[in-house]
């Protein structure tokens, strides 16, 4: 068994942290609690850094209109104070809008247009023919008004809509569970390589089982 | 009660299972894949001298997964002779930007300032990386150490993004999005994504449509990177114990769905009788 | 003009215009008719049961960061809190992104005023939680309050596995729903219901019948039908050899 | 000026992003910059907000002796010296990492390896063949487990070939469509807040 200290209480948050598999206890409490305040001071810090180099160094080197955004910060607070609560609604916005700004941008692109586009294959073997309709077939699962069960008096074109897109939304989600089953398998790996440290810290650092 | 012996029998078991192999190493081969030969191959051929970005989202949580990637593309850098620019995205990941860099250091003599830099954190994720990717000289003015970066010798050769021959990132998270969005898409610079292997198949689908010039997934795309560049790792070592975790997960499904049909055949007897 | 970005610019003209003359249309007619979403319903199933068992909800956002899943989210939070607090149902929130706790607390209040029952809010029920330490607190919260029912929503990580399976073994009913299809699998498998990607962005209008959402759900499906019939006669077209549409796509 | 006025801010903000996107304009294009980089800096403030509640919280539930205080205690130690040595000394400072790599590092490492612990009972659990939905599921699970071992290519060397056709076709089907309606979503609904029809992120509260 080890005698540095530290390897001590990396072993100890570790078992701490574990021990809530056995059952929430006291032992798991201490640690959730001591990781949510070092988390905490963790993240105030970062943030605080970002806000000296981001905002107070430009500051004072003349960029006056970096005032801004710090004032629109102070505005959060607001919400403390009843009266004047909604000013915090400013600072809210904003972070809304650029932040929906920014996805928008991003997402045409490469979530939708070039999607879209390389789908666009050529159809040379069965693989590239199942691609292209498994795509259409899942797609169509997020049909939500297009091909609702009609209703009443209604055409035969509608009836026929109704059964095309019924049927390819039933393939649909069974193709989404093969894609589910797919992303489940080849997480596993994920998971291990996040577990097997863990067991290097316990048994080669901590009780030098594994050498 | 029984449930929660049932759940501790699985747990353990999955332990012991796992924790085996690496006690007593068994070293099976790993696997031809053909998005992280893209990858090598792309960075093998860089001339020497290029300047390329690691974004590194490193964190506790993924650690195990691709901080070995990050540490064999470091090498393969270095090994060629590229300069390395590091930066990161999330509070923790600079921590692992420092570890790297000491490292490059350690092994290649790698000059701070000269050969690489530390750039620091900015919040903000997919906010911040596009602001790198329109304006890097905006947002960043000093490295990590509080230095001027205009002091830096391989800072003045950086001007925009497009210099960059190259952008890797290491992440859990969406990073490979952002990169296939706002520096792949708008300023055609090209990017290379380690995932952790959750993210794999969607990651698989940007290198397929071109969007990625090679990617590595998971602890398999990094032992097999190392394996390439002749440096076994960390990576290496633990696909032994990574495939029992396999095993195990597929026996304990075997069984269960034997129980469960068994359950239900005697079910239905009893319901006959 | 930046050049590569013609049809991104059509696209989104169209959606808009798509968005505006559907929503007068609902307006006028009041005709809409919108699938069933089973997640969406068993809502209500689950704060019933919340009031009977005496046991309170948890609401746990992802820990990704802010996006539009995380305000579809929001949308769905007012609705749990209002039935909350008509039914006398307890709710603790857990948010791991400090910008929408603000939000969090605002929506949580205004539904309580809304049912007439201001004095019954209690902010200590709204929780920020740092994104890295709330995996265990949230756990933490499980076991010690012994919640009833859980709804896991927006942008998910690696926590979802975690919440989604310790919820059920506390005996916990769970609704999740995420857009992040590396998710989703782990919902599915683990949770009672699940809302699939895009279902989760159609909880707003399910939930409210608010013609601006309506005229952004038709668009939406607009664009679904143009997709579809964009890549089939675009493959049809590469299969011959010509790849036209592909380049007009990529302007 | 309660409502109209954060609804025109997320209006600007939204839409000079969105133009600066589409026109090729140096100006504009400096100025969305700076919007942008501007959030950074009222995001920050927004986590102060949430940290001084947590701390209002946790004294809150010291004073009144509530249940589990001495926790609370607990979270205030490990926080305000960290908190302070992070402010004065510096993330950079050995004690700092120090701190970090002894405490934090492992305690998050070890939280998100439980995911594994809890996907072997979702597997345990889940991964039975009661319908045909979750026999696909489980079906391709086992393939693509199967797959990415050695183990797989020594029984067949078609199971690799079968599981890597799975993830390049129907995988990628399956994940491109739910790409496509998320991203539509994601489109969606940033139009309606940037248009201010959507206001649930302000509620009704303060009026």
């Amino acid at each position: 068994m080890t005698t540095d200290v530290r390897i001590w209480l990396m072993a100890l948050m570790t078992l701490g942290l574990y021990s809530y598999l056995f059952r929430e206890n006291p032992f798991f409490r201490f640690c959730e609690h001591a990781y949510t305040g070092l988390s905490l001071a963790h993240l105030v810090v970062m943030g605080w850094t970002n806000v000296k180099t981001m905002a107070l160094t430009r500051l004072a080197n003349g960029e006056w209109a970096t005032v801004i955004p710090i004032v629109l910060g102070v505005l959060l607070f607001a919400r403390w104070f009843p009266k004047a609560a909604w000013l915090s609604r400013y600072p809210i916005a904003y972070l809304v809008g650029t932040a929906s700004g920014v996805t928008i941008t991003g997402v045409i692109e490469a979530g939708i247009i070039a999607q879209v586009r390389a789908a666009m294959k050529p159809v040379t073997n069965i693989s590239s023919l199942v691609t292209l309709l498994f795509t259409v077939a899942a797609l169509s699962v997020f049909f939500f008004i297009v091909g609702n069960k009609p209703e009443g008096q209604v055409g035969s074109v509608q009836i026929a809509a109704w059964r095309v897109v019924s049927a390819s939304s039933y393939l649909g989600r069974l193709v989404l569970m093969v894609t589910f089953g797919a992303v489940f398998g080849s997480t596993v790996m994920a998971r291990l390589g996040l577990f097997i440290p863990r067991l290097e810290l316990l048994f080669r650092d901590w009780i030098h089982l594994i050498r | 009660m029984y449930k929660f012996t049932q759940q501790w029998l699985i747990w353990g078991l999955l332990s012991i299972v796992v924790l085996l192999p690496l006690v007593k190493p068994i070293g099976l081969p790993v696997g031809y894949a053909a998005e992280t030969e893209a990858a090598f191959k792309f960075i093998d051929n860089l001339p020497k001298g290029s300047i390329t970005m690691m974004v590194c989202e490193v964190a506790p949580s993924n650690a195990g997964e691709i901080w070995p990637a990050a540490i064999a593309i470091a090498r393969h850098h270095l090994e060629k002779g590229h300069k390395v620019v590091i930066s990161t995205f999330i509070p923790d990941g600079i921590m692992y930007s420092l570890e790297l860099g000491k490292l490059l250091e350690k092994e290649y003599g790698a000059k701070y300032g000269e050969d690489y830099i530390v750039l620091p954190y900015v919040a903000g994720r997919e906010t911040a990386l596009a602001a790198v990717a329109d304006n890097i000289r905006g947002v960043y003015k000093e490295d990590q150490f509080k230095q001027d970066l205009n002091n830096l010798p391989l800072w003045t050769r950086i001007q925009s993004i497009k210099d960059f021959a190259v952008v890797s990132c290491y992440t859990s998270s969406d990073d490979t999005w952002w990169l296939v969005r706002h520096i792949w898409g708008k300023y055609q610079v090209p990017c290379i994504s380690s995932t952790v292997s959750v993210a794999t198949p969607d990651s698989l689908t940007y290198y397929k449509n071109g969007q990625l010039v090679g990617m590595l997934g998971g602890v398999r795309g990094a032992a097999y990177y190392e394996q390439r560049l002749g440096k076994p790792g960390m990576a290496t070592k633990s696909m032994d114990a990574q495939s029992a975790g396999h095993i195990y997960l597929l026996v304990l499904m075997l069984i269960g769905n034997v129980s469960y049909w068994y359950s239900r055949r005697s079910q239905g007897r009893r319901s006959e009788g | 003009m930046n050049p590569g970005r013609i049809s991104q610019l059509v696209f989104l003209v169209a959606f808009i215009c798509i968005l505006f003359i559907a929503s007068e249309s609902y307006k006028r007619t009041g005709k809409f008719r919108i699938r069933r979403i089973p997640g969406l319903d068993a809502i209500d199933e689950l704060v019933g049961r919340a009031t009977e068992m005496g046991r309170p909800l948890a609401f746990v956002f992802g820990a990704g960061e802010m996006e539009a899943q995380t305000f579809a989210s929001l949308r769905i939070l007012g609705y749990v809190c209002e039935q909350v607090a008509r039914y006398d149902a307890r709710l603790h929130t857990v948010t791991p992104l400090p910008e929408i706790y603000p939000m969090c607390l605002e929506i949580q209040r205004s539904a309580y005023v809304k049912q007439g029952k201001p004095q019954d809010f209690n902010q200590d029920f709204v929780q920020y939680l740092p994104a890295d330490s709330s995996k265990a607190s949230v756990l933490g919260l499980f076991q010690r309050e012994k919640v009833s029912g859980v709804l896991l929503f927006g942008n998910y990580y690696y926590e979802s596995m975690v919440f989604a399976e310790a919820a059920s073994l506390v005996g916990a009913a769970t609704i999740a729903g995420t857009a992040n299809f590396h998710q989703l699998p782990f919902f599915v498998a683990a949770c009672d219901y699940t809302l699939i990607g895009e279902e989760l962005f159609a909880a707003g209008v399910y939930m409210s019948r608010e013609p601006s959402e309506i005229g952004a759900l038709t668009a939406q499906e607009a664009a679904k039908v143009a997709a579809v019939t964009l890549m089939l006669i675009g493959a049809a077209l590469a299969s011959f050899g010509k790849d036209s549409l592909v380049n007009i796509l990529k302007n | 000026m309660k409502k109209e006025g954060p609804i025109l801010i997320g209006f600007l903000t939204g839409s000079i992003v969105i133009t600066s996107y589409f026109l090729k304009s140096t100006g504009l294009k400096s100025i969305s910059d700076t919007v942008v980089r501007w959030r950074l800096i009222i995001a920050a403030f927004a986590l102060a907000l949430g940290a001084l509640n947590m701390v209002r919280l946790h004294g809150k539930n010291i004073h009144h002796k509530g249940r589990n205080w001495q926790y609370s205690v607990v979270f205030l130690v490990f926080f305000l010296p960290y908190l302070a040595i992070g402010l004065i000394r510096g993330s950079n400072s050995a004690q700092y990492q120090y701190v970090w790599k002894s405490l934090y590092q492992p305690a998050s490492a070890t939280m998100y390896s439980m995911t594994l612990f809890y996907m072997t009972n979702a597997v345990w659990r889940a991964f039975r063949i009661r319908n045909l939905h979750a026999g696909i599921l489980m079906f391709t699970g086992a393939a693509v487990m199967l797959g990415q071992i050695g183990i797989g290519t020594a029984i067949s060397p078609l199971i690799p070939r079968f599981s890597s056709w799975l993830l390049d076709t129907v995988n990628t089907a399956g994940i491109r469509a739910i790409t496509i309606g998320g991203s539509l979503g994601i489109v969606s609904l940033g139009l309606r807040v940037i248009l201010g029809l959507e206001r649930s992120y302000m509620s009704d509260g303060g009026n």
